[in-house]
């Protein structure tokens, strides 16, 4: 029977281990920003980034025992939902009236 | 008690992993923009659902579960919001509004 | 090698790469955007001095993960607390001169 | 360890990309991306107060204000674009800045550990200001002086961005006609939205004494959510003549200067307070400054005026 501060430590490594997985398959998804090729797949990317980067976040927050982790990531879901709606009216200015 | 709880947050968080993972390799691999929405939706709902219900079981106090929650809540409309902004204008001839 | 440091590294690499962009493009908004790769380089790198000043035992990152007793404390505010000064002046707010190891996390909290 | 390199790696690949994409759509899509991967790396560096105002301003706000920019200023930059330097500055540029990196890189660390911090002292009197959030102490107390000089610097911003507008709209709404349908989902969305966020903006204001958060980190969120509501055609931005606008806006700097010429008087200092009314005077301070920041900035994200008044 292991010690609970064992087990404790191993769920923070656990928890560590996630956000890092999340956040790597994130960022491959990053490299659609990087080819795009329309602005729709730019933004895709940064809607992906947007929630892989809070669930991250929630997770690295919970493995340090950061309390205030959940409030950053309130913020982030309420700006994320802001600036990805500034992104797409952006973009169709972007494709529209440009080029 | 613990040991069950903690084991409940190990199987969502990897469910929640594998989702965003699905995800990704749909936006890389799906070949047409309509698609790739597709697969990005998997991942911004059930990805982050997942993940934030596996955290649900860690919390304690009814504040935090709740602060949880309208994260995902709040991901939730906003994915589905740009998601048909992007999606009317992705289409052939279309508006965003 | 700590995390601070690999972070510190991060910034001294954000400042060139922002630096470079401020250089090299014509365009204002890039050089905009530019600039402020350079500011978050900037930053990090006096986050990492605070760090370093708050840092208590060289066990940053995992040790503190395996910390259970919710040591908020130390862990959330990079913060030392020692009774080694006593208050100056009991009847006002001491208006403390801060030096930029502290003032540089704040001002990044402020602006 | 490896998390953090990982981490690290990332944000300087995404920096790399903002700086080398080709459209500056593109890049402002990465800059918001390297936001919210700095908000990471703080709440690694156990700084979670620099990681929340990194994920609201860094990410979020910044992220709409420059997005806004960049579609107003694509037809004046396409003749800059035509000025790229030569090889041989390239080459140059790349050489000095990598010298700049390389030199600040050797700094990291040999840097004294631990460093001389005032840490211990800020903590020391944090009683005295009623506060127990001591990133707030040093922006309300320790340091207001500071803090009283970035909201004046923000209206000046403010100002500086009006006396763009032309002289016919003078004191019109600010920004472009929204053309938003009513029946859309972003409509729909927006009004769910919308006091979610105020919710939240309060909340992120009123735990700042005790946790991180505070005025400007909340007044973001409600400059972001009043924007939101603008886009989705909810409401129309006042006209900038409007008098209870203008008075919004000064409130802040205005009531956060008397208080601390008050403080002559009653505590020997400009910016001074007596210990037993501290917490109070902080507060008093803290909400008008809350609406004056949170108006300033909604404003400077709506733009000049080009509209005339109704």
């Amino acid at each position: 029977m292991p010690e609970p501060s064992d087990r404790h430590a191993a769920m923070a490594d656990f928890l560590l281990a996630a956000a890092g997985f999340v956040l790597t398959m994130v960022a491959l998804g990053l490299v659609r920003v990087l080819y795009g090729p329309a602005a729709a797949d730019r933004i895709m990317s940064a809607q992906l980034l947007g929630t892989g980067g809070i669930a991250a976040l929630l997770l690295l927050a919970e493995g340090m025992r950061v309390p205030a982790g959940v409030d950053i990531a309130l913020i982030l879901a309420l700006l994320a939902a802001f600036v990805s709606v500034a992104f797409a009216k952006g973009a169709v200015h972007w494709e529209h009236d440009g080029e | 008690m613990s040991l069950a709880l903690n084991l409940l947050t190990v199987l969502a968080v990897c469910a929640g992993a594998f989702f965003f993972l699905a995800g990704t390799a749909g936006l890389l691999r799906f070949p047409d923009p309509l698609s790739r929405l597709h697969a990005l939706t998997k991942a911004d709902n059930l990805g982050l659902g997942l993940v934030v219900l596996g955290l649900l079981f860690q919390v304690d106090g009814l504040l935090a579960g709740l602060k949880l929650i309208s994260v995902w809540l709040l991901a939730l409309l906003a994915g589905a919001t740009v998601t048909q902004l992007i999606a009317r204008a992705a289409r052939p001839g279309g508006t965003p509004e | 090698m700590s995390g601070a440091t690999v972070y510190g590294l991060c910034g001294a690499a954000l400042v060139g790469f922002g630096l470079f962009g401020l250089i090299v493009h014509p365009e204002p908004l890039r050089k905009i955007l530019a600039f402020n790769l350079i500011g978050g380089g900037v930053f990090l790198l006096f986050g990492v001095v605070a760090r370093k000043g708050a840092a208590r035992e060289s066990a940053y990152g995992r040790g503190s993960a395996r910390q259970r007793r919710r040591p908020e404390r130390q862990l959330v505010r990079p913060l030392r607390f020692e009774p080694e000064e006593q208050r100056p002046h009991g009847g006002l707010v001491q208006r403390a001169h801060c030096r930029w190891t502290l003032a540089a996390g704040a001002r990044a909290s402020g602006s | 360890m490896v998390f953090d390199i990982g981490l690290a790696v990332l944000v300087v690949a995404v920096a790399a990309w903002t700086i080398a994409a080709r459209d500056v759509f593109a890049a402002v899509v990465s800059f918001v991306a390297y936001g919210l991967l700095l908000a990471l790396v703080w709440v690694r560096l156990a700084a979670p107060d620099v990681a929340l105002t990194e994920a609201a301003i860094g990410g979020g706000l910044t992220g709409g204000l420059l997005i806004g920019a960049s579609s107003r200023l694509r037809g004046i930059e396409a003749p800059a674009a035509n000025e790229k330097p030569g090889r041989g500055p390239w080459l140059a540029a790349a050489l000095l800045c990598s010298l700049v990196s390389i030199g600040l890189a050797m700094i990291v660390p040999v840097l004294p550990e631990p460093s001389p911090t005032l840490a211990s002292q800020a903590a020391a009197n944090l009683a005295a200001t009623g506060l127990s959030n001591p990133v707030t102490a040093v922006l309300m107390a320790y340091r207001a002086i500071d803090t009283l000089l970035e909201t004046v610097v923000l209206l000046l911003a403010l100002l500086a961005v009006w006396s763009l507008a032309p002289d016919r709209f003078w004191g019109g709404l600010p920004g472009r006609r929204q053309n938003a349908d009513p029946e859309s989902v972003l409509t729909f969305a927006a009004q769910l939205l919308v006091p979610m966020g105020i919710l939240i903006g309060i909340h992120i204001f009123w735990i700042g004494s005790v946790a991180p958060g505070g005025e400007f980190q909340g007044a973001t969120i409600l400059a972001a959510v009043w924007i939101l509501a603008a886009m989705a055609g909810l409401v129309e931005g006042p006209p900038v003549s409007r008098q209870w606008l203008r008075l919004m806006l000064v409130a802040g700097p205005a009531v956060f200067f008397m208080i601390g010429l008050a403080g002559f008087a009653t505590a020997g200092a400009f910016l001074a307070y007596p210990e037993a009314h501290a917490k109070l005077l902080i507060l008093i301070i803290e909400v008008p400054v809350t609406l004056s920041i949170a108006a300033t900035l909604a404003l400077l994200l709506a733009g000049p005026p080009e509209r005339g008044p109704q």
